[in-house]
């Protein structure tokens, strides 16, 4: 069997679904930019048809600079030697998607992961509600960019006094060029 | 028949003297396990500092009547065993109160403190123990099976329940024990030796990667350390039966000692390079194995 | 709260209803008194040193530092020799080895466990992170002092501390132990509403009783 | 004789999928494994519900080990980042170490000199080696033979020798960086390293012979914990327990990085898909590692850069891109997932350790109708990592 290339692949489902654009990272690997309505059906497509049987992972960026979440849905095909990335844009205020565990069970335990630090919810998945990872955690889910961790921190956990915490970037020009050059 | 009151500080006597061994036993065959993992083990002083620091706990807490009598039971299931069974041959001195039905007793002390660590362990409420005391019981149900079996076949061959006289009709030589007379009758017992002693791989009852650590989970402070002197005891009491029983017996301490310390040793050999079994899978292989044997011997006989 | 933890009907085999209040039913909630030492000097001496040499772990490692204690125990450096091992249940146990950070989720955990062992009890903090906090000083789930929730008799320093280092700090701590400074639970018996007060503002959800045992 | 669990006695499903399980009506009794239990993998915790002593319904408990990796690293520059994330899996920390300077190296265009390419290949066998030990030691520790243990770590220790030589650190080594490795090889690596292979050999024929040899071992393993190949797949299952079933999933062959085409070697693969099998599996991929490392050292240069030339760490800012790293480590398939945004700070890493499917979704599924003594050996089985699943 010949090797199709991403972009070959990426034609190909053009065809079929309609597609945002395509990010050819390695000759492997590539990250397709898709609708929330056509990502079941693509899933499904993959991973009956083009042999991408495996999910390798399902998590999220926040750009919250266009006030939204991505979703990367990661699948690979082992046979074919190549990784494709989905990427399905969210909106934040109010994040919520389609549960895909009835096609990868695990994706179970990513949705629960997500719900917890991002605050997406995944309605349908089992479990989701449980506490996973924090424990009757109540704040901002603390993944989002706008969760200050250092303050967080300064603020619950009584930090121990003496500790000096300098910014690299500044400290270093400090030592290195004292005149200020 | 008079009874001598002189008997009561000689077995005292006898009974200081086997927990000092058994103390010391124990942590050499501790350190024997650990050379064979190329460690140095414990100090052979070890049991005594760990003995005195369970007595010298502040606090310690209680779940109620029996569960302070589960070690109590416990370890006088281990110092009954050892008092009615005479432990030196021959001698006024450290034949304890063994007398002519001896035999069934012993049988009966070998359970008791099973039973009375059952009642204990129950009482303290924790789940583990509960399971524990659960295995526990089954699996010394099936390993004393084949025990009796060996014990009603030696009293048959000797025509008697005492074991003092077991052990003089053993007298004379080597071939004269049991072990050479009726060879089918001491495989048996010592396969439930093996059982008997909570050793891999029969030591499912206190497993602590399944159950940490089993019946005594809940227990501490004195509580444990009355479990620390009986796991002293116990193991050399029942020693001496089956040393009584079947390899002639000792007539001195130093045979005594040397002796236990064989039989002993021969548990932990089969103990340190085995896995555990799961308690139904020991359960079989004591029916399986050791219980044909116990009937062949007490057929032959 | 969750469901299991709120008061209940239960039925029992032969028709009789019971209400059960979890909380308040299955554990003793009598706060820590301060236990005296030994009347005689010379008895609690002898106890202090018996201490000191029998130290019993608690199994239970809370964070990377457990993949150190592996090798303590093993032929290269056999704690053993020093009187030191393992006990998988927190009842017998004497020694608690926190061996790493602690996230709040685990802080539960170990001061139920901490609690459920019997006085007098030591605590060892293992790692730079118990110090203060370490590689996650910033970490909205790690506490950074763990003095401020359980007594602490000895901290050794390291990301992470080597087995030398802790062979070295159980040293120290049979030194403390044998002259008779090792009280930390008598420290957490009297200043008890300090340590619950600085336990209960990091963990959200406090579903247990104040003492447990 | 095979374990037959009676399915009658179990409790039916309610109409949400969920088990009917009335804690109350004295069938069931709910037992925690976990946190604190000597037979968990690390520091998490298994809620299982059992029906005398088989396990009706488990549940994992994660979290305990959280410290927002994935956040502090947001906050954390390109070559800050480095040092934290080795502490992101403790067994086998050079797996993080890679994936996270290759993702680095990828996104902002930077060559790697052809040594340190070797030397990388040799560090990630090492610490394969190291993991598999400590495997075949709690493998063998769940079913009550501590004495594996004890050989198994005696020349886990000699490995960490060899490490401390060559990075200065027992556990946590810092020495993959992005843009190649620390340093090269100290003077007589070679030579002490195979006296460690050979050392090593010889402990896992003494492990052959008591622990894979044994009646015992075999009755409790054989058989028990079986995945059926068909599910691998639909449970993103890798690594070494992929490969038990027959599947010869080795990222190192489906997808070559860093020196391995140069290499000479097969998957290892098994056939059975039991517990005994894939400590099996484990055990000769560990001998194949002490072949590979055999291999590296005959056939890597012994001279030239093993370090390019970064720009200033300092504002080293990497372009808009996101990429993921794969990298096959002893348990399974581990991968970074970056995200640049154009700034001196990553946007988003995430990630992928094999445990996170292993541990919870495959586990609770495998731990159905299992005996309650045989859950400490069937999870060991998975050689799950905490850390990994909740970073």
């Amino acid at each position: 069997m010949r090797q199709i290339s991403m972009r070959e692949l990426y034609e190909i489902l053009k065809q079929i679904f309609p597609l945002g654009e395509l990010t050819e990272q390695r000759s492997n690997l590539a990250f397709i930019t898709v609708d929330r309505a056509q990502l079941r059906p693509l899933l499904l497509h993959l991973r009956d048809r083009e042999g991408f049987t495996h999910l390798v992972l399902l998590t999220a960026v926040d750009w919250i600079e266009d006030g939204s979440f991505q979703l990367t849905y990661l699948l690979c095909d082992r046979l074919g030697q190549r990784d494709l990335g989905l990427r399905v844009m969210l909106p934040r205020d109010g994040a919520a998607m389609e549960s895909i565990h009835d096609l990868w069970p695990t994706a179970a335990t990513y949705q629960r992961e997500l719900r917890e630090m991002f605050g997406i919810a995944f309605p349908e998945s089992p479990r989701v509600e449980e506490d996973f990872i924090l424990e009757g955690w109540t704040g901002t889910p603390p993944y989002r960019r706008d969760f200050d961790t250092l303050k967080y921190s300064n603020e619950t956990f009584a930090p121990r006094p003496g500790r000096e915490t300098r910014d690299p970037e500044g400290y270093m020009k400090e030592q290195l060029y004292p005149d200020g050059n | 028949m008079e009874f001598e009151w002189i008997k009561i500080p000689y077995s005292m006597l006898t009974l200081f003297i086997v927990a000092n061994y058994g103390f010391l036993l124990t942590a050499v065959m501790a350190k024997i396990a650990a050379r064979v993992g190329r460690r140095h083990g414990i100090p052979v002083w070890q049991n005594y500092l760990d003995l005195i620091k369970n007595y010298g706990l502040r606090s310690s807490i209680t779940h109620g009547v029996m569960y302070y009598l589960g070690p109590v039971f416990r370890l006088s299931g281990g110092v009954g065993l050892l008092l009615f069974v005479p432990t030196i041959y021959g001698t006024e001195m450290f034949s304890n109160m063994s007398f002519a039905g001896d035999l069934i007793l012993a049988l009966y002390f070998v359970f008791f403190g099973a039973l009375g660590m059952a009642l204990g362990a129950a009482e303290s409420g924790h789940p583990h123990s509960a399971i524990g005391v659960s295995r526990g019981l089954s699996q010394v149900t099936a390993a004393e099976l084949p025990f009796a079996l060996a014990v009603f076949a030696v009293a048959l061959q000797y025509q008697t329940l005492s074991i003092t006289e077991i052990v003089a009709a053993q007298q004379g030589g080597v071939l004269h024990w049991t072990l050479f007379s009726n060879p089918f009758a001491v495989a048996a017992a010592m396969l439930s030796f093996l059982g008997s002693m909570m050793r891999p791989p029969f030591d499912v009852v206190l497993a602590p990667q399944e159950i940490p650590i089993g019946p005594p989970t809940e227990y501490h402070s004195s509580y444990l350390a009355l479990l620390q002197t009986n796991r002293a005891i116990f193991p050399i009491a029942k020693i001496v039966v089956y040393m009584n029983l079947f390899f002639g017996g000792a007539a001195s301490w130093p045979v005594f000692f040397l002796k236990v310390f064989l039989i002993y040793l021969f548990s932990v050999f089969v103990g340190v390079a085995f896995p555990r079994f799961r308690v139904e899978q020991s359960i079989r292989w004591f029916l399986v194995s050791a219980v044909p044997l116990g009937v062949i011997a007490i057929v032959l006989v | 709260m969750r469901d299991e933890l709120k008061k209940r009907v239960v039925k029992t085999p032969d028709g009789q209803e019971l209400e059960i209040e979890p909380l308040r039913d299955y554990y003793c909630e009598a706060p820590p008194t301060v236990m005296p030492a030994a009347y005689s000097k010379i008895v609690e001496g002898l106890f202090n040193w018996a201490r000191a040499e029998s130290l019993w772990i608690l199994g239970f490692g809370t964070g990377c530092g457990a993949i150190e204690m592996r090798p303590l125990m093993t032929p290269r450096f056999d704690a053993y020799r020093y009187g030191i091992q393992w006990r998988p249940t927190p009842r017998q146990a004497n020694l608690f080895v926190i061996s790493g950070y602690l996230s709040v989720k685990t802080l539960k955990r170990v001061i139920r466990s901490y609690e459920q062992m019997q006085n007098p009890k030591y605590v060892v903090g293992l790692g730079s992170c118990t110090i203060n906090g370490g590689m996650y000083f910033d970490s909205y789930n790690t506490i950074t002092r763990l003095d401020e929730y359980l007594p602490v008799d000895v901290y050794i320093a390291g990301c992470m501390p080597r087995p030398e280092a802790l062979l070295s700090g159980f040293e120290e701590l049979k030194r403390i132990i044998k002259s008779g400074k090792a009280e930390g639970a008598n420290r957490y018996a009297e200043n008890f509403d300090w340590y619950k007060a600085n336990q209960k503002r990091v963990i959200q959800d406090w579903d247990m009783p104040d003492y447990n045992w | 004789m095979a374990y037959r669990p009676d399915r009658s006695q179990y409790p039916s499903r309610k109409a949400d999928g969920s088990l009917d399980i009335d804690l109350t009506s004295g069938k069931y009794l709910k037992l925690w494994q976990g946190p604190q239990h000597p037979g968990i993998t690390g520091n998490m915790a298994v809620e299982l519900t059992v029906c005398g002593d088989e396990v009706v319904e488990g549940k994992t408990h994660v979290g305990y080990l959280h410290r927002g990796f994935e956040k502090l690293m947001e906050r954390r520059t390109f070559i800050q980042c480095f040092p934290i994330v080795c502490r992101i899996c403790v067994p086998e920390p050079d797996f993080n170490e890679y994936c996270y300077a290759v993702a680095v190296e990828e996104l902002a265009g930077i060559e790697v000199p052809e040594r340190a390419h070797w030397i990388r290949t040799l560090i990630l066998e090492m610490g394969r080696i190291n993991s598999y030990l400590m495997y075949l030691g709690g493998q063998a520790g769940a079913l009550g033979q501590g004495v594996i243990g004890q050989w198994t770590t005696y020349v886990r220790d000699l490995m960490l020798d060899r490490f401390e030589e060559l990075t200065g650190a027992r556990i946590y080594h810092m020495f993959i960086m992005p843009g190649g490795v620390r340093d090269g090889l100290p003077d007589g690596f070679h030579k002490r390293m195979k006296k460690t292979l050979r050392e090593i050999e010889k402990t896992l024929d003494d492990v052959e012979d008591v622990m894979f040899n044994n009646a015992v071992f075999k009755k409790r393993t054989v058989g028990l914990g079986y995945i059926d190949p068909a599910l691998l797949d639909t449970y993103g299952v890798t690594g070494p327990t992929a490969r038990a079933a027959g599947v010869a999933k080795d990222v190192r062959k489906d997808q070559p990085y860093l020196v391995y085409p140069e290499l000479d070697f097969e998957p290892v693969v098994g056939r059975d898909s039991d517990v005994y099998t894939r400590a099996d599996v484990r055990r000769r991929d560990l001998l194949m590692s002490v072949d590979l490392i055999r291999q590296i050292l005959a056939k890597m240069p012994d001279e030239g850069p093993v370090m390019t030339e970064l720009p200033n760490v300092l504002h080293w800012k990497i372009p808009r891109g996101e990429t993921y790293v794969r990298g096959e480590c002893s348990r399974g398939e581990y991968g970074y997932y970056l995200v640049t945004d154009g700034s001196g700070y990553p946007r988003r890493v995430n990630v992928r350790g094999p445990s996170y499917t292993h541990a919870m979704a495959l586990l609770e599924r495998l731990i159905v109708n299992c005996n309650i003594s045989d859950v400490a050996a069937l999870m060991v089985s998975l050689h799950t990592y905490p850390p990994e699943i909740e970073r």
